[in-house]
């Protein structure tokens, strides 16, 4: 195996939904250069039929996470430095989504799950009110704060294996906002939330594997934030029978 | 002539372009004013809600809350800050219905923005306000506002068409009016054309056509370069704006171009030339903290007088300010630096000015109308709203403002639209031909001539421009774009193919360059934005004009039009008398 | 096999949770099956305890002794981590519980030998 | 595959039984010094109701612990789900019920 430090040895999952393989691939290696760049590289001046996705590339849509070495990245922010083993580095599809070519994943089911897990405003309010003066250090606020933002890059989904073995788990992130939405003062839909979160694919069935909030390129914690709504479902349930 | 018969075709009611602040506000308020059972979908280049740039808003979204400021204040600052040069109607109706459009976000769409203490919406002030008036979630806006209207689109029955790039607006037959539009699923590489009453585009400028730039990848102007082919006038096509500060690592990655904020020279920031000096203070009395285009057009000069960092930009320091501190106010800042290899805190950060934000557009009207019948434009790809210069904060304003007139417009105006109409068939298969033409050609490197359009913007169409600059500009432009017309891509497998796209991007790049430097051509004086060497002065405000291009055959005109002051003429104010130059303690 | 994406403390915590829960299911049946033989047949139940004088099977039941203080601490620090207000300290946590769990076990075993 | 009744059930049996765990294990702990043998544990808990209340309790808290337990695993790994996986789910409980019951009778029944 060569060891020239000007190239990088890359392995790019190539193929679709039912099929593919790993290809390799030389690429020059740069100062500053990161995952996303590679895989550019790799488009525009070996492969033109690659395919991947991004937009902002700073770290704020979401769209350009895969399996890096085997863990989900956000690839626009991962440094080329940090991610290379023995100067090779595998980048594949993000894990838990259907595929639709190469690096691209289909991220429908994902965002399908988010709203499932009523993770959109529930509005107590109009246009013609007034807006809320909301206490910013006040409890629930804070708690709110801490994931708000997500930026929906489904890395904490593609990292949690309860997804993989269970098509109706919601998962991490749809969980998160479904638990920042619940302590919003100004959100009207408590209950429909803790509704939606206590069916067959809800909160309960996470077993605090914490891969989600260990590999959450923002630092958040949906394993607190799933925690909260086992607290809460579980003290609702109380208070509906007793 | 080309088959039209593999298109696959598809009808709805009303039909968005973009999910922007523009798109995602008017399939909201379409859904809202259009009868039950309109068909609404939602057509977009990538993800819903994850690309484009209202994402990307850091600083937030301008909007007069009281507290001392006003409507009338904030439409004097954006007439002063667009040096005359803004469509006053327009102006005013942006700053009077962000009010209620910052109360919809905050109420309607569950956006969180920051708090003061007492519980109120927080607001700062960007250069160029006389008020605190930004509201901001710290210095993420964008995600709120996006993370939040995409829910709610998701949330609705709105039909979703995803990785649908829009590559032609296809009128009827007689020219007089929309009938769909034309796109290709990315996924499948297939073309569909899908008709509707009324259409709107919010497909945002993105002014990536230049060396250094910040908007996201999806952005390459396609809306307007499709505009420009369906006969439509365009206005201030000038007019680009560059961010002083972006960040310099190279040519090879994709963090160049990418915004360091503003905050940084406003915490106080240094920037130095090659030798590590201080320069701006040459250029402008407040240094560092002169407006945008001061500072764009200092840096540049000292990148010209090569005192150059090593990349060939300047220095940003703000390590005099205490790294902990640096680290602690700019934590995000400091963490994207460091993720690129730079350290923000205590060591020097390679800038450049960044192409940032297009002024120019479709000429619409307050309602979002355009010359073509059942055509909506909303959003930066509308001009008129900033005239030659956008404030910090009025973007998003802007976008989601009349992203919300356009559904309400729309919803209603589809009502007297009883049937949809026939497209005019050979014009849809020009597009598709258009489309299709690197299919048939030997296959070449489209990104070596992206790096060629986007040096020659950069040098002769950029942040200092001359006649013969642009006239050379120009040159550069028609070679590309016929070598462009001459390189193929590989049509084995056209789905999810981004080569093909590249190219697609680079055909619009090109068309929108064009204009670009004819309006500058056609400006003769520096405004805002714009900036002339061989004509420095800004001309009295009385005589303004602002340009309109048009494409008739091959060919792009463009004319001068008088500016009509319908509120508020040169020299006079509408805030009452005695009222403060401005209510920002620091400037006082 | 242990993927990479699997290579941290919660999640190893995670698996010998599941690992000890499923041990401990399995084992259970052949544990009651063996009691009840104190109804039905007393001298094949002393049989089996005559044959835990073994060296290995004293080591296999100090295994199963661990697994269940191991899975019942493992379980309480989830139930503190579902209903009592959020700590940070999950990993220290999830490594206490396995301590005592060897410690507890580890009594069992030197008692019994 | 978790609703929050079958989760509120899989706890509540848990925290029931962490102490009968705790006082299983001590009794192991004491017992198996000297090595094990059927006449010491029946002496010990033969005709007690106390710990024929203890085992019971245990089993039944155990059936249905292990059960909802076992069916999460088996779900997950699996793929087992609907009908099927209801019926594990009983069949599980069930059987470690009467097993546990046997166990239990023949070791507090006198
Ligand atoms: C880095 C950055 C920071 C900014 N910060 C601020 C700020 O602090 N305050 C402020 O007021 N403004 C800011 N702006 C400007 C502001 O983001 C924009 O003016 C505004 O959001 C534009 O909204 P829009 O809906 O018109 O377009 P966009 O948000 O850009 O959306 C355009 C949409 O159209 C889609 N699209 C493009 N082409 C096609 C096609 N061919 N077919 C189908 N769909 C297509 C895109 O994918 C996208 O979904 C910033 C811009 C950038 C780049
Ligand atoms: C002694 C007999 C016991 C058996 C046979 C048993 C068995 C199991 C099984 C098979 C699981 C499923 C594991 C998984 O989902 O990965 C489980 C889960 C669990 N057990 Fe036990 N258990 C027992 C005792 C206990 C005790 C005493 C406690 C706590 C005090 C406990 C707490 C838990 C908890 C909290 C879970 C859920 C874990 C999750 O969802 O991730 N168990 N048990
Ligand atoms: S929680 Fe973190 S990892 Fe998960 S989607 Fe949000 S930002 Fe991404
Ligand atoms: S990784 Fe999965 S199991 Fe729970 S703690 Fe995170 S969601
Ligand atoms: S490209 Fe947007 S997060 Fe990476």
């Amino acid at each position: 195996m060569s060891s020239d430090p000007d190239e990088l040895e890359v392995s790019v999952w190539r193929g679709d939904n039912t099929s593919g393989q790993f290809e390799d691939f030389r690429v020059p290696a740069q100062e500053n250069q990161t995952i996303l760049d590679v895989v550019s590289w790799i488009q525009q001046h070996r492969d033109p039929t690659l395919s991947y996705r991004y937009a902002c590339r700073v770290g704020m849509c979401g769209s350009c996470a895969m399996m890096v070495n085997g863990v989900p990245r956000w690839t626009c922010r991962t440094h080329v430095k940090v991610a290379l083993k023995d100067n090779r580095v595998s980048i594949g599809p993000l894990r838990n989504l259907p595929v639709i070519k190469d690096l691209a994943t289909d991220m429908d089911p994902f965002f399908d799950k988010w709203v499932t897990a009523e993770g959109m405003h529930h509005p107590s309010k109009t246009r013609d009110d007034a807006i809320e003066q909301i206490d910013p250090e006040d409890g629930a606020r804070l708690e709110a704060n801490k994931g708000i933002e997500c930026i929906n890059c489904s890395v904490c989904y593609a990292a949690c294996d309860t997804v993989a073995g269970n098509d109706d788990y919601l998962g991490p992130a749809a969980l998160q906002r479904a638990w920042t939405l619940y302590n919003d003062a100004k959100d009207a839909g408590k209950q429909t939330i803790l509704e939606a979160v206590s069916g067959t694919g809800g909160c309960h069935n996470c077993h605090s594997q914490g891969s989600c909030s260990h590999y959450c390129p923002n630092d958040l914690n949906p394993m607190a934030a799933i925690a909260g709504l086992k607290r809460a479902t579980a003290l609702s349930f109380f208070k509906g029978r007793k | 002539m080309i088959s039209t018969g593999s298109i696959e075709r598809h009808d709805t009611d009303i039909l968005i372009l973009g999910t922007g602040g523009a798109g995602m506000f008017a399939a909201l308020h379409a859904q809202q004013s259009a009868a039950p059972g309109t068909k609404i979908t939602i057509a977009v280049k990538g993800l819903i809600g994850k690309c484009g740039c209202t994402r990307m808003v850091q600083g937030g979204y301008n909007v007069a809350l009281g507290g001392g400021d006003t409507v009338e204040r904030h439409f004097m600052d954006t007439i002063n800050g667009g040096k005359w040069l803004p469509d006053q109607d327009m102006a005013w109706k942006l700053c009077e219905q962000a009010v209620v459009r910052i109360r919809e976000l905050e109420n309607e769409i569950g956006c969180f923005f920051d708090r003061n203490a007492d519980g109120s919406l927080h607001q700062k002030a960007f250069a160029g306000q006389t008020a605190d008036r930004t509201v901001h979630k710290g210095d993420l806006t964008g995600i709120e506002i996006i993370s939040r209207l995409m829910e709610q689109v998701l949330s609705r029955p709105i039909e979703k068409l995803q990785e649908h790039r829009a590559i032609g607006l296809i009128p009827t037959k007689d020219g007089s009016a929309i009938a769909g539009v034309l796109f290709i699923d990315m996924r499948s590489g297939k073309f569909r054309f899908v008709r509707a009453k009324a259409v709107m585009m919010g497909t945002g400028g993105g002014p990536t056509m230049y060396k250094y730039h910040t908007p996201s990848g999806d952005k390459t102007m396609d809306g307007l370069a499709m505009a420009l082919r369906v006969g439509l006038p365009l206005r201030d096509m000038e007019m680009v704006q560059f961010h002083p500060t972006g960040l310099l690592a190279g040519d090879h990655t994709k963090m160049t171009g990418t915004v360091l904020e503003e905050g940084l020279r406003g915490a106080g920031g240094r920037l130095l030339n090659g030798a590590e000096k201080r320069f701006m203070f040459d250029y402008d009395d407040l240094g560092e903290r002169a407006t945008r285009d001061l500072v764009s057009r200092g840096i540049y000069a000292e990148m010209r007088k090569n005192n150059s960092s090593k990349n060939g930009g300047v220095y940003i320091s703000m390590g005099h300010l205490g790294p902990d501190n640096v680290r602690k106010k700019f934590k995000g800042m400091v963490q994207r630096c460091e993720d690129s290899g730079f350290d923000l805190a205590a060591g020097l950060v390679e800038v450049v000015p960044t192409a940032h934000y297009f002024m120019g557009g479709v000429v619409v009207d307050t309602d979002t109308r355009t010359a073509l019948e059942g055509l909506y434009v909303a959003g930066e790809d509308a001009g008129g709203a900033h005239g030659s210069n956008r404030l910090g904060g009025n973007g998003v304003a802007n976008s989601t403002v009349y992203g919300g007139v356009a559904g309400d417009v729309m919803g209603a105006d589809i009502k007297a639209m009883s049937a949809l109409r026939d497209p005019d068939e050979t014009v849809l298969a020009a597009e598709v031909e258009r489309a299709q033409l690197p299919l048939s050609k030997s296959a070449g490197n489209v990104q070596r001539l992206r790096h060629e359009l986007q040096e020659a913007m950069w040098d002769d169409v950029g942040v200092l421009r001359t006649a013969t600059g642009m006239k050379r500009g120009l040159g550069r432009i028609a070679e590309i774009r016929s070598e462009l017309a001459e390189t193929g891509v590989a049509s084995d497998n056209l789905a999810f193919n981004l080569t093909w796209h590249d190219w697609l991007n680079m055909a619009s790049l090109c068309d929108v360059s064009e204009v670009i430097a004819k309006a500058g051509l056609a400006r003769e004086n520096s405004r805002g934005a714009h900036y002339r060497e061989d004509f420095p002065d800004s001309g009295t405000m009385e005589s303004s004009y602002f340009t309109v291009a048009r494409k008739q055959g091959n060919k792009v005109d463009v004319s001068r039009e008088a500016v009509q002051f319908t509120i508020v003429r040169p020299g006079e104010t509408i805030l009452p008398e005695g009222e403060p130059e401005t209510l920002v303690e620091a400037a006082q | 096999m242990i993927r990479p994406h699997r290579t941290h403390a919660l999640w190893y915590a995670f698996i010998l949770h599941r690992i000890s829960g499923i041990a401990l299911a399995l084992f259970l049946p052949v544990h009651f099956y063996t009691l009840a033989l104190a109804l039905t047949d007393p001298e094949r139940l002393d049989g089996f305890f005559q044959w835990t004088e073994l060296a290995v099977v004293k080591f296999a039941e100090f295994g199963l002794v661990f697994l269940l203080a191991l899975h019942m601490f493992g379980g309480l620090r989830l139930m503190a981590l579902e209903w009592l207000p959020w700590s940070d300290r999950q990993k220290t946590l999830a490594a206490g519980a396995a301590a005592v769990s060897f410690l507890i076990s580890g009594v069992f075993l030197l008692r019994a030998i | 595959m978790l609703t929050v009744r079958l989760y509120m059930l899989q706890r509540i049996t848990a925290l029931l039984m962490a102490p009968l765990v705790l006082g299983h294990l001590a009794v192991m702990i004491y017992a198996v010094q000297g090595g094990l043998s059927a006449a010491e544990i029946l002496g010990r808990t033969q005709g007690s109701v106390a710990w024929f209340l203890f085992y019971g309790a245990f089993v039944v808290a155990v059936s249905v612990h292990a059960a909802i337990g076992l069916r999460v695993v088996v779900h997950e790994l699996l793929g087992l789900k609907g009908v099927l996986l209801d019926l594990f789910t009983w069949a599980t409980a069930a059987g470690l019920f009467l097993l546990g019951t046997r166990a239990v009778m023949a070791v507090t029944l006198s």
